[in-house]
């Protein structure tokens, strides 16, 4: 019987049909790089590479929190607890290291463990209790950044000269650039990340449960254990954040990483993840960071924006770029 | 110690002025606001060109707007540093680009000392204890218990911390001091009176309110007369920060006391760059004026008041 | 209830490969299923009958571990199993195609086949044998698709195929589909069953959900009929005929099969209606990617058939009707004044109606109830500021209920909660509300039992004389040539013939007509 | 996020007897939680619930949190319209504080503050700027399909920043009795807000439930392709949602700045977004949208204020305040949970014979 659709679907339709999700990441790279010559042309000092490298370097962390929560976006759920449990790994590492003299090499893994395990928890009450993950990860978030103030009000400064060398460590780039060991970890983690999404049983169970969860299950897909590892996935990359900013500021402070949750999640949907589930790339992630981080860097050049108008031009820099990215790369209307 | 003072002046501008780079935390009160209007306005007084960054409250963005100037290459970096830790890193970076920097409003808890040149600014923990000081001398002579409640500025941060440890310490020497409540009310007039409504809904005889800051006073006003007593005389109001409504209020009696922590700094600030950015020796610490205004004190000083 | 009059299946030598007794299952309101038992043997296939809402959705999945039973025994190979997901009934050896295409639409077809079990090379899934693995399974079933597209992309008729792939492709010691080839033409269905066959040949247990009664008995070794979730009997399809099972799975005096015979004409009406304008007319309507230009009258009272194969492009015929997809070439006249249908909201405006072969994606708001889906439609059309009072949406969904026999008879239900032959009747409801002047219906016999499909097809031929124009597409040829007047028949998106039904145009006639893709 | 939809877990009972329907009406266990709290506080403060008249009107904890949370079941009332269409509006909390900015600015501008004619147009003012913010954000979602919480984020961001271009980055203090009843007035005894966002809320279910608004609303949020076949016009709807919710979010600005005579651009509303979703959710109704509640919404709001209110007069020190409030909602939720009472009911009573021998489940499973 043999059916005939192939007749219709030539080469470059397929090609189409096939590469569609990729649409969106190649217009937001090209939004990207005409931020930055536009930016260039703008103001002196910012046509470097350096500048870009910068980016990384501040932005290391988020980009690996924003990894951890592509995971979960891309399961159709949400994690609102990342940005205190990256305030809590600061926080309990430098009480750790600094308050109880517990090693460094000791006070990393702890950290990471308490991350993923927090993550795992969550998961399990959202799998087993089927609670919606938007209020499991509120009351993470109120928990964990609550025992931040448990551990103390004030921020602990790491003093120890290792972890000072460690923070100040610059990994040299060829032409003088530099760039943070931070960074080297944050892509390591991305490409990680990428590998586990896309070539690995677990990764792509994942797309299916943001594609249809109820279907996954019929299909005999582990959906709990999944679940349950995506949280743990982000909580671990939390911690890991956590961890970075912790080198980044030589600090345990409470008040750290307010509000991270909603710049992870914004990285990832500006990367073209659906907040929907089931469709998305870390790779986009990653733009997505870039596209924040840039548009703090052009605003630091400008440089002479009151505090308002630095909101408001965020808010419209914001506004230009997904109006360009739906207007370029609009092949997903949701109708 | 000699930092690397190789700045030249006019490396980050084509015009020959003297750049400057001010880090601000944000813009989350009055206080700030008027924090940053004197910068801007004694920078161009003083023929500075200010590079302006807003954290929005949060030191990651601090660090990366100080990470910017560098790459500007400005003359002179000045921050208003949102918690004392953690600037090693980006300090060293301006150092080794040799850019120096200026604390104010608040200082750092760096070890290396050479990471900035001097700081100016304000003493929280020393206003705390102005405060403290007031209330016993305002209860001297008197063995009475005295009930306080305490409205306390955002949890963790600097000025919360440091005006609660100041005031406890001041007051810690006499038992008669029992402070029944204390609660965060966000630095905001609508959580202090919120969080003042439900003080005084839960314990029926306050004596004392202090309040981390004018706003939160303001608004706890506000709870104290809806529910039928008297701001300044049924419950004594302290406060601190200084700002012009809650002078008005000391005038009217409501507010029994205002530490002042100032804001206008800019012209120190801008005197301070230039001095820093040729070269020049510099006193490490530069406090900015300030005083403990009583009601009597009020309405003279109302007038003067800019914020 | 009275036990069966016929003698069961003598009890064969092998023990069964999987045994339910007694299972109970109740819902919040409703018993899906009472002591219910089910015996499978190794190389068997075997019917479970019923009618819509009998509860054989529910047996299978309190069988796969989807739902857990509130009383009863499942055992496999004669021991006793609880499980509680599908994927640990999977273990087992019992693999499923559900009734629902239970798939992940922004996977690729090769992954819906394959996850869970894609072959790995040093951990990493090896996308290359993936797709390799997957292209032939499909071509087992002589299917041609390109197997790295996303599922979305394809029909229904397509994902169900790819979900039967996926089932088959476990090397099962249990087979059950609910009512695989509801939407399935004849080829593929022969497919299918050449396919079940060797299986049940290498020994595995089949257990089959279908409301055809030839599929039936053309395949099967035994029936389990369920009637209101309670246990009919077991047979052996030799001891039956089409009409004691029917009369086992109704229970009562049905109305009969042969009222199929009465409701079936030929083209007289349609030759003195044609006479009139048309009520709707395309010319050379398009959409490139998706079907090529056609043309098409529509008369009043006039049932329009269409054939073809799978995804000949019937739907997507359709869709340019009723404004669901935008044509891009050609014009459309309604009444005669050219209409363009933007939306489907303009094609409502001109009281047309789309009936979707999708019910799960593209029908059902499956949160709301029963009342709130059959009168959406009508709601929607008088716009938001001028409600039906609560009274006439309680008459409108009691009346339906009632015609189209839609169970439970409750109007407060949710719709996702009911079984897929009642969803399909709300869903047939909700659009013969709107008093349409051209009802379009892809598949609207998908999942009905017989009982219904007749009251479906009454309704149809009712509606045609009162002057209603019908486009009516089906997988069942003989059930659009026993109700059109003509027939369109599609081949690779292109319409190729309308023919005239009269008595020379058979089944053989439209397939023929298919093959050669010419006006016979 | 999705729900599983195969599994009865989600059905509501159709026919439940007695007490079974009364726990299994959808606002049962949100009610319970809220009482659980104010008996909680009673037993710890034994005239929390006393209400007395004070000044001609009344005075009491209770008053308060009706007062303090006026605020937030405006704002969450909105957020439940566009949460069952399938979206979320973060930019709720910056137009809470463009609206208190635009009418004290208007109001602290004026020649005569205290006139009605002032403050109704500073009101005028402040909803028609809202209108034209959830405008915005409908047509970004609407008619561009920009994802609601991308499109909304642009107008959080860059809200707060107008609101503090509008108030000059300082606090405007007014004085004017008439705008001071909006949100610190009282009217027949009781708070004027409460009784507003009460009109309010009475209305909003009026038009939703009495008009078929609400089943539209919901049919778009729980089928959208579905809801587009079924000729509805969802675009219109979702602009009209976003509107809404931003003329509720205005509403909400105007007596948080009116109860504190002041507009604070930078802090007022600020992370009630989070609180008001919070308010949705443990209201029962789904973020993946569809069937909505407001009822269960104001008693979400409620719980949320009763619960701050039962910090402060607990004394909780603000270092625990969030793990206490952590602890609390992990319990409403639990108790709300249908999987976790049947856990625990399943554990209480003796399990039901279970035919299948413990031990022997896993043995026969075949690789
Ligand atoms: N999750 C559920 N919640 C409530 N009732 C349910 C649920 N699932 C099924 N039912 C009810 O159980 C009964 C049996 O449904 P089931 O789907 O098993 O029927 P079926 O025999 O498969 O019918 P069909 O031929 O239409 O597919 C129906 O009355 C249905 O409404
Ligand atoms: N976007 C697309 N890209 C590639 N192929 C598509 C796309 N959309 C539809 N098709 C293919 O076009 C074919 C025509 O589908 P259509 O639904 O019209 O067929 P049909 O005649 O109704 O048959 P059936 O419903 O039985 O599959 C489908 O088989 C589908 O695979
Ligand atoms: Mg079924
Ligand atoms: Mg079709």
């Amino acid at each position: 019987m043999s059916t005939t659709l192939s007749s219709l679907t030539g080469p470059l339709q397929r090609f189409s049909v096939r590469h569609a999700a990729h649409v969106p990441l190649m217009v937001t790279t090209a939004l990207l790089i005409a931020m930055f010559s536009i930016g260039s042309l703008q103001y002196e000092g910012f046509f470097s590479a350096q500048v870009l490298l910068n980016v990384l370097i501040d932005n290391g962390f988020l980009l690996v929190v924003a990894i951890g929560m592509t995971f979960v976006v891309l399961t159709g759920g949400i994690d609102l607890s990342v940005g205190s449990v990256v305030a809590l790994s600061t926080m309990l590492t430098a009480w750790l290291v600094e308050r109880n003299g517990v090693p460094l090499a000791l006070a990393v893994p702890l950290v990471l463990l308490v991350g993923a395990a927090g993550g795992a928890l969550m998961g399990w009450v959202i799998h087993t209790f089927e609670i919606q993950p938007f209020i499991v990860t509120l009351a993470g978030m109120f928990l964990a950044r609550g025992l931040c103030y448990m551990i103390s009000t004030e921020s602990i400064s790491l003093t120890d000269p290792t972890t000072a060398r460690i923070a100040q460590t610059r990994v040299l780039l060829p032409g003088g650039l530099f760039v943070s060991p931070a960074v080297v970890i944050a892509l390591v983690v991305l490409a990680l990340a990428f590998v586990v999404l896309h070539h690995t049983r677990f990764g792509r169970t994942v797309y299916a449960l943001g594609g249809n969860e109820s279907s996954a299950r019929l299909m005999g897909l582990p959906v709990g254990r999944t679940k349950i590892a995506v949280y743990a996935v982000s909580g671990l990359c939390s911690a890991l954040g956590g961890l970075l900013l912790t080198f980044y500021m030589l600090s345990g402070y409470a008040l750290h990483a307010v509000g991270m949750e909603l710049d992870a999640i914004a990285a990832a949907v500006i990367g073209g993840t659906l907040l929907t589930g089931g469709s998305g790339f870390v790779l986009g992630t990653a733009l997505g960071v870039t596209v924040l981080g840039l548009i703090q860097t052009v605003i630091s050049f400008q440089g002479t924006l009151s505090s308002w108008w630095t909101r408001i031009v965020i808010g419209g820099l914001l506004f230009v770029f997904i109006l360009l990215q739906r207007l370029f790369g609009g092949a997903r209307t949701a109708e | 110690t000699e930092p690397a003072t190789t700045g030249t002046t006019g490396k980050g501008s084509s015009d020959g002025k003297l750049v400057l780079g001010f880090a601000q935390v944000g813009a989350e009160s009055g206080w700030r606001t008027a924090n940053t209007k004197s910068i801007r306005e004694a920078a161009e007084k003083a023929g500075i060109t200010l590079k302006f960054s807003d954290a929005q409250q949060k030191q990651e963005n601090q660090i990366k707007a100080i990470r910017t100037f560098i790459q500007q290459k400005v003359d002179v970096i000045a921050f208003s540093p949102v918690v004392e830790s953690g600037w090693d890193t980006v300090l060293k970076e301006a150092k080794n680009a040799g850019i120096p920097v200026i604390l104010t409003d608040r200082a750092v808890d760096s070890q290396d000392t050479s990471l900035y040149r001097t700081f100016l600014g304000s003493d929280f923990v020393k206003e705390g204890q102005e405060a403290g000081k007031w209330l016993v001398k305002e209860y001297e002579g008197s063995s009475a218990p005295v009930n306080l409640v305490e409205l306390q500025g955002t949890t963790g941060s600097a000025p919360a911390n440091d005006r609660k440890a100041g005031f406890a310490d001041a007051i810690k020497g006499d038992p008669k001091f029992k402070v029944v409540a204390s609660q965060t009310g966000d630095f905001t007039r609508a959580k202090g009176k919120e969080v003042m409504q439900a003080f005084l809904k839960s314990h029926k005889d306050i004596d004392v309110l202090y309040a981390h800051n004018d706003d939160m006073a303001l608004g706890a006003i506000q709870a104290i007369e809806e529910a039928g007593k008297k701001p300044g005389v049924d419950i004594k109001v302290i406060s601190v920060d200084g700002i012009k409504d809650a002078f008005v209020a000391m005038q009217e009696k409501k507010i029994n006391v205002v530490v002042e922590c100032n804001p206008l700094l800019g012209d120190q600030l801008m005197d301070l760059a230039k001095k820093v950015a040729a070269g020049e020796s510099v006193p490490r610490r530069v406090e900015v004026k300030e005083g403990v205004f009583t009601q009597d004190q009020a309405a003279a000083a109302l007038p003067g008041r800019q914020y | 209830m009275t036990a069966p009059p016929t003698p069961r299946t003598p009890p064969r030598t092998d023990r069964p490969v999987l045994e339910a007794h007694g299972i109970r299952k109740a819902f919040p309101g409703v018993v899906a299923l009472d002591g219910v038992d089910l015996r499978l043997f190794p190389g068997e296939v075997h019917a479970l009958m019923g009618e819509n809402g009998a509860g054989k959705s529910t047996l299978i999945k309190v069988l796969t571990g989807v739902h857990p039973p509130d009383a009863g025994t499942v055992s496999v190979d004669g021991s006793p199993q609880r499980f509680t997901e599908p994927l640990e009934a999977q273990h087992a050896g019992i693999s499923t195609v559900y009734q629902e295409v239970n798939l992940c639409p922004n996977l690729s077809v090769a992954e819906n086949i394959l996850i869970g079990r894609e072959p790995r090379r040093l951990g990493l899934v090896h996308w290359s044998a993936l797709h390799r693995r997957a292209a032939q399974l499909i071509t087992e079933l002589e299917l041609d698709l390109d197997v790295r597209l996303p599922l979305s992309a394809h029909s229904l008729a397509v994902q169900q195929l790819v979900a039967i792939v996926r089932a088959v492709d476990i090397k099962a010691k249990v087979l059950v589909l609910d009512e695989p080839t509801s939407s399935l033409d004849r080829d593929e269905v022969a497919q299918l069953f050449a396919l079940v066959r060797r299986l049940r040949d290498r020994g595995a247990a089949i257990l089959f959900v279908t409301h055809f009664l030839d599929q039936v008995f053309d395949l099967c070794d035994r029936v389990t009929v369920l009637r209101n979730g309670r246990l009919e009997g077991e047979y052996r399809i030799d001891e039956l005929t089409p009409v004691t099972l029917v009369h086992r799975m109704v229970g009562s005096e049905l109305r009969t099969l042969d009222d199929l015979a009465e409701t079936s004409h030929t083209g007289t009406t349609a030759a003195s209606e044609s006479a009139d304008a048309p009520f709707l007319s395309a010319r050379g309507l398009a959409r490139t990617g998706s079907i090529q230009p056609y043309d098409l009258d529509i008369h009043r009272g006039e049932v329009i058939g269409l054939a073809g194969l799978l995804g000949s492009g019937r739907t997507e015929a359709a869709r340019l009707l009723f404004g669901a997809d935008h044509a891009d070439g050609g014009e459309l006249r309604i009444d005669g004044e050219r209409a363009v249908l933007r939306s489907p909201r303009a094609a409502i405006a001109h009281k047309i109606a789309f009936c979707s072969e999708n019910r799960k994606a593209e029908g059902l708001i499956g949160e709301l109830t029963v009342r709130e889906n059959i009168v959406l439609a009508l709601q929607a059309a008088r716009g938001w500021t001028r409600p039906l009072s609560r009274t006439r949406q309680d008459e409108i969904a009691a009346r339906w209920t009632e015609v189209l026999d839609i169970r439970p008879a409750d109007p407060e239900a949710q719709v996702r909660n009911l079984s897929g032959g009642n969803q399909q009747k709300v869903l047939l409801a909700r659009w013969l509300l709107t008093d349409p002047e051209l009802l379009i219906l892809d598949e609207p016999t998908r999942g009905i039992d017989i009982g219904a499909k007749t009251e479906i097809q009454r309704l149809v031929t009712r509606l045609a004389a009162e002057g209603t124009a019908v486009l009516f597409i089906s997988a069942e040829l003989e059930e659009v040539l026993r109700l059109s007047h003509r027939v369109g028949v599609l081949r690779d998106h292109r319409l190729v013939a309308t023919l005239p039904n009269d008595p020379t145009l058979t089944p053989d006639r439209i397939l023929g007509t298919i093959a050669t893709g010419a006006t016979s | 996020m999705t729900p599983p939809d195969d599994t009865g877990a989600g059905g509501r009972p159709a026919r439940a007897p007695g007490a079974r329907r009364l726990t299994g009406h959808r606002l049962f266990w949100p009610a319970a939680v809220l009482a659980a709290l104010l008996l909680g506080n009673v037993a710890l403060t034994h005239d929390f619930l006393a209400v007395r008249v004070q000044n001609g009107h009344l005075y009491g904890s209770l008053i308060d949190i009706l007062q303090f949370g006026a605020p937030l079941i405006l704002v969450s009332l909105g957020m439940t319209l566009v949460i069952a269409t399938r979206g979320i509006d973060l930019s709720v909390g910056s137009t809470v504080a463009i609206a208190g900015a635009l009418a004290c600015e208007h109001i602290a501008t004026a020649q005569d503050p205290g006139s009605p004619g002032t403050v109704t147009s500073a009101i005028a003012v402040a909803l028609g700027v809202a209108a034209v913010i959830g405008l915005l954000n409908g047509f970004l979602v609407a008619r561009l399909g920009v994802q609601p919480i991308v499109a909304t984020l642009v107008l959080m961001v860059a809200g707060r920043g107008v609101a503090q271009l509008i108030t000059d980055g300082q606090i405007i203090s007014v004085s004017s009795s008439a705008y001071k009843m909006i949100g610190g007035g009282y009217w027949l005894t009781l708070p004027f807000a409460v009784l507003l966002a009460a009109a309010l809320v009475a209305v909003t279910s009026l038009v939703t439930r009495r008009t078929a608004l609400g089943m539209l609303i919901e049919s778009v949020g729980g089928n959208p392709v579905a809801s587009r076949l079924v000729g509805i016009r969802a675009a219109g709807l979702l602009v009209m949602v976003y509107v809404v919710s931003a003329v509720c979010a205005a509403v909400a600005g105007l007596m948080i700045s009116s109860n504190v005579s002041s507009a604070d651009g930078n802090n007022a509303g600020l992370w009630i977004e989070l609180d008001a979703i919070l308010a949705v959710v443990i209201g029962g109704t789904a973020l993946t949208g569809g069937r909505f509640s407001l009822g269960g919404t104001v008693l979400g709001a409620l719980i949320i204020q009763t619960l701050s209110t039962t910090i402060y007069t607990l004394g909780v020190p603000p270092e625990t305040t969030l793990v206490f409030k952590a602890l609390v909602v992990i319990v409403v939720c639990l108790v709300q949970s249908p999987a976790f009472r049947a856990r625990l009911s399943r554990r209480r009573r003796p399990a039901a014979p279970d035919p299948a021998p413990a031990g022997a489940r896993r043995q026969e499973v075949h690789p």
